[in-house]
């Protein structure tokens, strides 16, 4: 235990590196860009005077010297303060909880069913290789691979929901409608549908190649051979000895990639009228928001960061070597 | 760079092509990805207006007169936008692509060959790119430098490359310990020639083979970008004819459809030729197969 | 008329707050136009209408204005709302932070209240469109007891707006709705008649759409529909369009020319593109049959439109011919000249506009090159002057003095500065026509000076005008009286009650 | 559980098999006509070259034949019953239950995921009826009888956690768990040290004799053959050409590939001069250290392994010394040094009187050209990518020859290891792996080497290729009178090719001197350790064999 203890202590210093870097990065890539937020609210009143926009910029701090607004920020992150929007008057760190809820049970259920599906459909492809199934599974994979994420969306807006009428098109509930209890659940459900089988379907794809290809590798290794010479049924062999060792490479790339599930949520909320992170983000660009952009880079690195620790663990669970070589 | 891959030997070049041409999808995603290079390349002779010349009357179906496969909402004719389209896409593709293995190949073969403390910068380089999620740093590139060919092209290179700077450090760092190239350097030839003539070749397979499926990453990440709006608006690219049809999407479903289609065909096809080129140049098959 | 109800708006983007004296942004407008109040409205013929100003009288100076408040207004929170309310809104508040009711307010000599019903302002000259200047976004009044003294912007009751309206603040989830709910303690008697109303962030136009076929939402306005679903949704069974209601702010588009720029600053250049580009095809085709090709700087519904200026209609050859006589020409590979085209990034719309301009400018041999940026690159080059062509749109806010000569007058070029004049168009004479019609408040001597400046601009072409835009505003059928006047949406919605079914 | 058998038949009874290979292989049968019998309580060791279809034979037993594999005709009975014409289950339970199966490399053939505990209880769970305790009891009984430690606890731990030989022991017990009467021995030693060898050598003789089950051991080496074989099968492309019993396939063997193999197999007659003092010191090692650090970060101290613990060693001019040790001894790691590979700590590498570790990496690039390397494998130590004569001539390019005269030299170069000069225009994936072995050398000598290591050159070859390669190197030291670093782990070719011998354990050099006397007297108990677990050594090769067959194969190109 204390060697798992010491293990994460280690990932946590090195990844408080990674993440301060990635702040310095970030608001230099931030201020980089033509434009403060205090002329896009000043564009978007209709009117203004300079004494509007410079109220705007002192009240943002705008106009401090770079290298003054840098050390503010970092000092401030440095305790955990992710700053205040007042384009938005609020705390950036509130804006973020209201809308991480939405981004993270979209992505996490995309993510655990795509796994799930992934897993499942591969294992079956590439016991099955060279069959029609193995084919279907791959040609439908390549095909949800290969699709913009975004027409898919729009795609199944139109079958389930404008033509068949099925589920709700857009939004995280049915406002208003006044639910409670378990109708208000089944309808949160409801709408997770679309965006959830959109951007699952995508990393579903994705896993499924992997672990397809990953089998097909471990089911003719030494030791399935061994397994078979022990006289076992099939499905004990797939599922305890090719199955598990194969697992390995998808989890890694699927922690990977779980951090990047909030990049693809972007398309998915833009889509869907979800108020995720991702949408926040987008629009945190366009309108210069600095503290809130930056926000969300220091959210989504921490959460990568987080991912790629649980991927760790999880692997060393899996896999009783790590211990020994972290 | 591409010579030292098909090597001059002719045994070997048809035994790369037989084992390509086993895969049966690799083949037909090759040729569908000839027919849409053809396609680029003469978009000119078939349609020799500008895909933004206002030919149709707006929103006309497809198989109509004068569009084939239907106008948009101005009355410019998809079939046109779609052949001119293949230019942009596989330009953006083929450069955005070429940057980054040039930008990852670069970092991992200098991290992979040293090791040690310039293996640790690159890598911490790398992981800070790889921590903030790609396409959300290549929405902010793109929106910061504005929406141009080469801010596009750039911007997807840079959120591109970090999977190949790490697949070429560990191509790199295993090949550095095997003993053709430990032999290299007993004959006393230098890093540079290590490098670039005993490394180098033998790590391109994977390389070629992720290269090819990220030009498919690449097409599909700029139609993402222009789908946000945030496409070069003077170029006519299958991404820009989807995001700017796809609020028609219910009156017009043709604008996006086709376009839509046109992506998906060609990413599929770059995969399956990706996937080929895998099979082909694997060498794990390839050492099974000599044992 | 009965009680009860659900209304459900959309509201897009989304307003970063709703104290309308702090943010005065469209969406703002729509949203806190149900909160907060101004003392007064006007009909669609932009008379003004009592609101929280049951009456009001001008001197014959034009330089004294008098108003009787309603006596039995309250705030949210219980207070009265009393003449000491008006003069610190006017006086103090706004001027801090509503650059518009600044611009009008400091004309004041001094604001005071006569008693608590009575407020005076006289001012120091006489200034036209006064009168124009009181409706609920022009002038919000808000809550002395509650800002007098404060840091306005860092007021923690910021969060929960108080104002005078029919409906309260309730509940807002960023990012997804604004709940609103009946002020039971309304001034009005009986009123209002709906028990809640909920502001819908629907972001993507194709979903907004879909939300209003579907009936989720039973109101959208502005350009949150798309133009090309204004037809489809037009013939919905279950609701109704109207593109009334925007007389006040009778919106104006036009390509915006940098005329510091070659070959812009030629006259001739500019009368070229007037005729080169076919406004009744922008009309029909980008904007699907909504707007009225502009003939000049004023909205033809508004006050003060001069019908008889010189007419620019659709004739490539006369453009031709136009830029042939200023020596632009055709170059081997048929083209006249260069210039950049900087797209308006506030939807497809603009952008579909933008690939249109390009083709029609390259039929007469002019080649465009489209830019794009978000809006904050956009505020920031256009403002800095940092651009050849571009779009922009302008509300007119019910007088000429208000919303028109911003755009043209020289004295208003300030580098910087959004919506001034950011194309550098300097002519003394429409200067003094401007500055005159202002200081007068005679309107056949204000028509007169305005009709003048109308003839000059449009010779000049300081922009090419596209269309007086129109917005649809699509109201499910149930729900009545929602556009009375002439801010349209940005109404209090005290009298739209509910056709129960 | 006790086997009822029909006693008459014999265990195992093979006819007339014949396995199809698929299209495209270099032959059309794996397995041709094939015909032998196993008997209880005997042990059939099937030898023959690489390739030669032994695996086949063992796997189409097991019913475990890859998918593109197929027997085309034959019989196969197990105790009487035709296996072949069996049902997937019954075959399934008659896998692990009645054959037994253990594989040649011990570091894959286990789960590495699964405690080994769980591994073998798995046998149990399939084909037994024992609940989950009496498993567990048994487990633990199986590990103790194949002789490992604390089998309580190490029925718990993961494969990766033990050395070779215990992961082998598992394999055996995992073998032995529901007492087979056919255990099939792929290799099962051929990856580890003789010392280990040996005792899995005896383990497996002890368990059948006690048990009386049938062998069939399959091997490549003729010492281990004559170790523990009761009959002997010889295979050679696919076919049967040789079987009987041990002694008279080992000392009178009639068909002539039985005659050459055995005449490959290195002998162990010391019949080497000591090597004269006298002669001029090429490379004299120092106290030379070497400790390397694995794993680790910014709290962990990672494990630190020494490969090189104050090595010192003399080569003078054309003498050969060979380096001897068990796997992980730090064999490679002082040739590594040598050659400038890998940096030692401390210690000095004196080569014509200059100390090659005090110089940096340009200074050191001159000397490169006098001290060459042979390595092991001849499959990764050539780059694939590139002609042999591109691969020859790279050294001298490298140190400024002009490219034509390089490729001349290397062409006689070609021709003096017995290759063609037109092999320099093709690639080295069309050569065989004793023609690569000679590229490899040939690339070596290109610069003229004052001294040559050579790391374990032909311990990745078959037993016939082995000699023909060792004879060339051999027969180079004569004529070019180099000095050579030896590096192996069989001491039956120390003993043939080295003038002195170090032997070294856990990084350190434990005895050092003349072949003969290392041999013949030696002082270290590990080394006497070491040479008592040579197999075969009761053995020795008949002399008429010898004569004919290898010597006058000694040179032959076609390897
Ligand atoms: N999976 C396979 N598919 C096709 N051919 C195979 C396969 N495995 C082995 N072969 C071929 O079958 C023949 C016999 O191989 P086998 O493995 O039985 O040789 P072996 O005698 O065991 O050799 P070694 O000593 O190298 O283990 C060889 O020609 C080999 O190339
Ligand atoms: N580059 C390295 N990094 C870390 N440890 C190493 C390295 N090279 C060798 N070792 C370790 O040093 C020890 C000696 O290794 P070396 O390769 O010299 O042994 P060897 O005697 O050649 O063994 P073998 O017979 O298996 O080739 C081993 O425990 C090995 O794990
Ligand atoms: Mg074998
Ligand atoms: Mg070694
Ligand atoms: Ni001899």
């Amino acid at each position: 235990m204390p060697r798992i203890a010491v293990f994460i202590s280690q990932r946590l210093v090195k990844a408080v590196f990674v993440v301060l870097a990635i702040a310095v990065f970030n608001f230099f890539l931030v201020h980089a860009a033509p434009g403060d937020p205090a002329a896009v609210m000043a564009g978007e009143a209709g009117a203004a005077d300079a004494k509007f926009v410079e109220q705007l910029r002192q009240q943002f701090g705008l106009d401090r010297p770079l290298y003054e607004q840098l050390g503010t920020y970092m000092g401030k992150v440095v305790q955990a303060d992710l700053g205040y929007s007042y384009r938005q008057q609020r705390p950036v760190f509130d804006l973020l909880m209201d809308r991480l809820p939405v981004t993270l049970s979209l992505t996490l259920t995309s993510f655990v069913l795509a796994l799930i599906g992934g897993v499942a459909l591969g294992t079956l492809a590439a016991m099955r290789a060279g069959t029609w199934s193995d084919t279907a599974i791959t040609v439908v994979g390549l095909t949800a691979y290969a699709t913009p994420i975004f027409w898919i969306g729009l795609m199944l807006i139109l079958l389930f929901s404008v033509n068949l009428g099925w589920l709700p098109a857009f939004g995280t509930e049915s406002i208003g409608a006044g639910y409670t209890g378990w109708a208000a659940f089944v309808d949160r459900l409801e709408h997770l549908v679309l965006p959830v089988v959109t951007l699952g379907l995508f990393y579903m794809a994705v896993y499924t190649r992997l672990t397809r290809a990953s089998i097909l590798e471990v089911r003719d290794m030494d030791f399935v051979k061994t397994a078979r010479a022990k006289g076992l049924p099939e499905w004990r062999i797939v599922s305890v000895h090719i199955l598990r060792n194969a697992i390995l490479p998808v989890i890694t790339v699927a922690g990977f990639q779980a951090g990047h599930l909030i990049g693809g949520s972007i398309l998915i909320e833009t889509v869907f009228a979800l108020p995720g992170i991702g949408r926040l983000a987008f629009e945190a660009v366009l309108q210069r928001d600095y503290q809130v952009l930056l926000g969300i880079f220091l959210l989504t690195s921490v959460v990568v960061v987080i991912f790629n620790l649980l991927t760790d663990l999880i692997y060393s669970l899996v896999d009783p070597r790590i211990e020994v070589a972290p | 760079m591409t010579a030292a891959v098909i090597t001059p030997s002719r045994r070997k070049g048809s035994g790369f092509w037989r084992a390509f041409a086993r895969n049966k999808g690799a083949v037909l995603g090759l040729v569908f990805l000839l027919l849409v290079v053809l396609m680029a390349i003469f978009a000119d002779v078939l349609f020799p207006t500008s895909p933004w010349d206002m030919t149709a009357a707006p929103f006309e179906p497809p198989f109509s007169e004068d569009a084939l496969l239907g106008s948009d909402t101005l009355g410019r004719d998809i079939a046109a936008g779609i052949a001119h389209g293949a230019r942009v896409s596989l330009l953006i593709g083929l450069t955005s692509t070429a940057v980054a293995v040039l930008i990852g190949v670069c970092l991992g073969a200098v991290s992979g060959f040293y090791g040690g403390w310039v293996d640790d910068a690159v890598m911490r380089f790398t992981e800070l790119f790889q921590t903030i999620p790609n396409f959300v740093l290549a929405v902010v590139l793109v929106a910061i430098f504005t929406p141009s060919l080469t801010s596009i092209v750039l911007a997807i290179a840079i959120v591109s490359w970090p999977p190949l700077a790490r697949l070429a450090r560990g191509e790199f760092m295993s090949l550095r310990s095997r003993e053709f190239v430990q032999a290299a350097v007993t004959t006393g030839q230098s890093n540079l020639t290590i490098i670039w003539r005993q490394i180098l070749p033998n790590s391109l397979s994977p390389i070629i083979v992720s290269a090819s499926l990220m030009v498919a990453t690449a097409i599909l990440l700029e139609s993402s970008l222009s789908f946000l709006g945030l496409g070069d608006p003077n170029l006519m690219s299958w991404g820009y004819m989807v995001g700017a049809a796809r609020t028609v999407i219910r009156q017009a479903w043709w604008m996006s459809f086709f376009p839509g289609i046109a992506i998906l065909l060609t990413v599929l096809a770059l995969n399956l030729v990706g996937e080929g080129l895998n099979d082909a140049l694997n060498p794990k098959l390839a050492r099974k197969g000599r044992a | 008329q009965e009680r009860g109800g659900t209304m459900n708006i959309i509201v897009q983007p989304e307003p970063p707050i709703l104290v309308l004296g702090l943010n005065q942004q469209g969406p703002t407008q729509t949203v806190a136009g149900k909160i907060y109040q101004g003392l007064l409205t006007y009909d669609f013929n932009l008379k003004p209408q009592p609101e929280l100003a049951e009456s009001w009288e001008v001197s014959p100076d034009g330089k004294v204005y008098t108003f009787k408040l309603v006596k039995n207004a309250k705030w949210h929170d219980g207070k009265p709302f009393t003449a000491a309310d008006v003069v610190f809104s006017t006086s103090k508040m706004l001027m801090e932070t509503h650059p518009r009711a600044r611009a009008v307010f400091a004309k004041a000599e001094k604001i005071e209240a006569l008693d608590d019903y009575t407020v005076r302002f006289t001012l120091k000259e006489p200034f036209g469109p006064f009168l124009q200047s009181f409706e609920v976004s022009s002038a919000p009044m808000m809550p002395k007891h509650i800002y007098d003294g404060s840091d306005y912007k860092a007021n923690p009751a910021n969060a929960t707006p108080i104002g005078t309206g029919p409906f309260k603040f309730k509940e807002w989830v960023k990012g997804s709705y604004i709940h609103l709910v009946r002020n039971d303690d309304y001034w009005k008697a009986g009123k209002p008649y709906l028990d809640d109303i909920y502001f819908r962030v629907i972001p993507d136009a194709a979903s907004r759409a879909v939300a209003v076929e579907q009936g989720t939402v039973q109101q959208t306005q502005f350009n949150d529909i798309e133009t090309f679903d204004v037809p489809r949704l037009k013939s919905l069974p279950n609701v109704e369009m109207t593109t009334k209601g925007y007389e006040f702010f009778a919106p104006l588009s036009w390509i915006e020319i940098n005329t510091r720029n070659k070959p812009l600053d030629d006259k001739r250049f500019r009368q070229a593109m007037m005729h080169a580009i076919d406004r009744k095809f922008i009309r029909d085709k980008i904007w699907f049959g909504l707007g009225r090709p502009a003939t000049g700087p004023v909205n033809s519904v508004t006050r003060f439109y001069e019908p008889g200026v010189k007419k620019y209609d659709f004739d490539p050859k006369k453009a031709e011919a136009l830029l042939e006589e200023a020596g632009y020409k055709k170059g081997s590979d048929g083209t006249r000249a260069k210039v950049k085209l900087l797209v308006m990034p506030y939807g497809e719309t603009w952008t579909r506009l933008g690939e249109y301009v390009k083709q029609a400018m390259k039929r007469v041999g002019v080649d465009v090159t489209l830019e794009t940026t978000d809006s904050a690159g956009w505020v920031n080059r256009v403002s800095n002057w940092d651009y050849d062509m571009t779009f922009n749109f302008v509300y007119q806010y019910g007088d000429p003095a208000l919303g028109v000569s911003r755009t043209y007058v020289s004295d208003n070029i300030r580098k910087g500065v959004m919506f001034s004049n950011t194309m550098g168009y300097t002519n003394p004479e429409v200067d003094r026509l401007f500055a005159q019609a202002a200081q007068t408040n005679k309107d056949e001597e204000r028509q007169q000076l305005y009709s003048a400046a109308q003839k000059i601009l449009v010779e000049d072409v300081p922009v090419a005008w596209l269309l007086e835009m129109e917005f649809p505003t699509f109201v499910d059928k149930r729900f009545k009286n929602a556009i009375t006047t002439a801010i349209g949406v940005n109404e209090s919605y005290d009298s739209v009650y509910m056709v129960k079914k | 559980m006790m086997t009822v058998s029909n006693s008459n038949a014999p265990l195992l009874d093979v006819r007339n098999l014949t396995i199809d290979l698929p299209r495209g292989a270099d032959r059309p049968h794996a397995v041709e006509d094939l015909t032998f019998t196993l008997e209880r309580g005997e042990i059939l060791c099937v030898v023959g070259e690489s390739g030669s279809g032994k695996s086949m034979t063992a796997h189409a037993v097991m019913g475990l034949l890859p998918k593109a594999v197929k027997v085309s005709s034959g019989v196969l009975r197990h105790d009487g019953t035709d296996v072949l014409s069996l049902p997937e289950s019954d075959q399934r339970a008659l896998r692990g239950g009645r054959i037994a199966m253990i594989f040649q490399e011990p570091m894959t053939a286990l789960n590495p995921l699964m405690r080994v505990g769980d591994q073998i209880d798995e046998v149990l769970r399939y084909h037994t009826t024992l609940d989950r305790a009496a498993r567990r009891a048994r487990v633990v009984d199986l590990l103790a009888s194949v002789g490992l430690p604390e089998p309580d606890q190490l029925r718990r731990s993961y494969p990766f956690r033990l050395s070779g030989g215990q992961r082998q022991r598992v394999m055996i017990a995992m073998a032995l768990a529901v007492e087979p009467d056919v255990l099939i021995a792929d290799e099962p030693t051929t990856a580890l040290d003789v010392t280990t060898q040996k005792q899995i050598l005896e383990l497996i003789r002890d368990i059948q004799a006690k048990r009386h089950m049938g062998v069939m051991f399959i091997t490549h080496d003729f010492g281990v053959v004559a170790e523990i074989a009761h009959r002997v099968a010889v295979m050679q492309k696919g076919k049967l050409v040789e079987i009987g019993p041990a002694a008279e396939v080992l000392n009178r063997p009639q068909h002539p590939y039985t005659r050459q193999l055995i005449a490959a197999v290195p002998h162990l007659i010391e019949h080497r001069e000591a090597f004269g003092a006298d002669r001029k010191p090429v490379l004299t090692a120092e106290k030379v250290c070497k400790t390397f650090h694995i794993g680790g970060g910014f709290f962990t101290p990672g494990r630190t392994v020494v490969a090189g613990n104050q090595l010192s060693l003399t080569i003078r001019q054309g003498e050969t010394v060979g380096l001897v040790g068990e796997s992980g001894s730090g064999k490679s790691t002082l040739g590594r040094s040598i050659v400038g590979l890998i940096k030692p700590d401390s210690g000095r590498i004196m080569f014509e009187g200059v100390d090659l570790l005090s110089l940096s990496r340009t200074a050191f690039r001159p000397y490169r050209r006098h001290v060459q390397m042979v390595f092991q494998d001849p499959y990764a130590s050539l780059n694939p990518r590139h002609t042999v004569g591109d691969i020859i001539t790279q050294g001298p390019i490298a140190f400024g020859e002009d490219r034509g005269r390089a490729l001349e030299k290397a062409k006689d170069l070609l021709k003096l290891v017995g290759l063609d000069a037109s092999a320099a225009e093709r690639f080295p994936h069309e050569f065989s792996g004793g023609q690569r072995q000679r590229i490899s050398i040939a690339r070596a000598l290109a610069l003229e080497p004052k001294l040559l290591i050579a790391d374990e050159p032909v311990s990745a070859l078959d037993v016939s290729v082995q000699a023909q390669v060792l004879d060339l190197l051999e027969d180079l030291r004569h004529r070019l009178n180099l000095s050579m670093l030896f590096i192996t782990h069989d001491l039956r070719i120390a003993a043939q090719i080295c003038d002195t011998i170090a032997v070294m354990q856990k990084g350190s050099i434990v005895e050092i001197g003349p072949a003969r006397d290392v041999f013949g007297n030696p002082q270290h108990a590990y080394t006497r350790q070491l040479l008592d677990a040579i197999p075969g050594k009761g053995w020795s090769i008949p002399e008429d064999v010898m004569a004919t067959g290898r010597h006058g194969a000694a040179l032959r190109t076609s390897a």
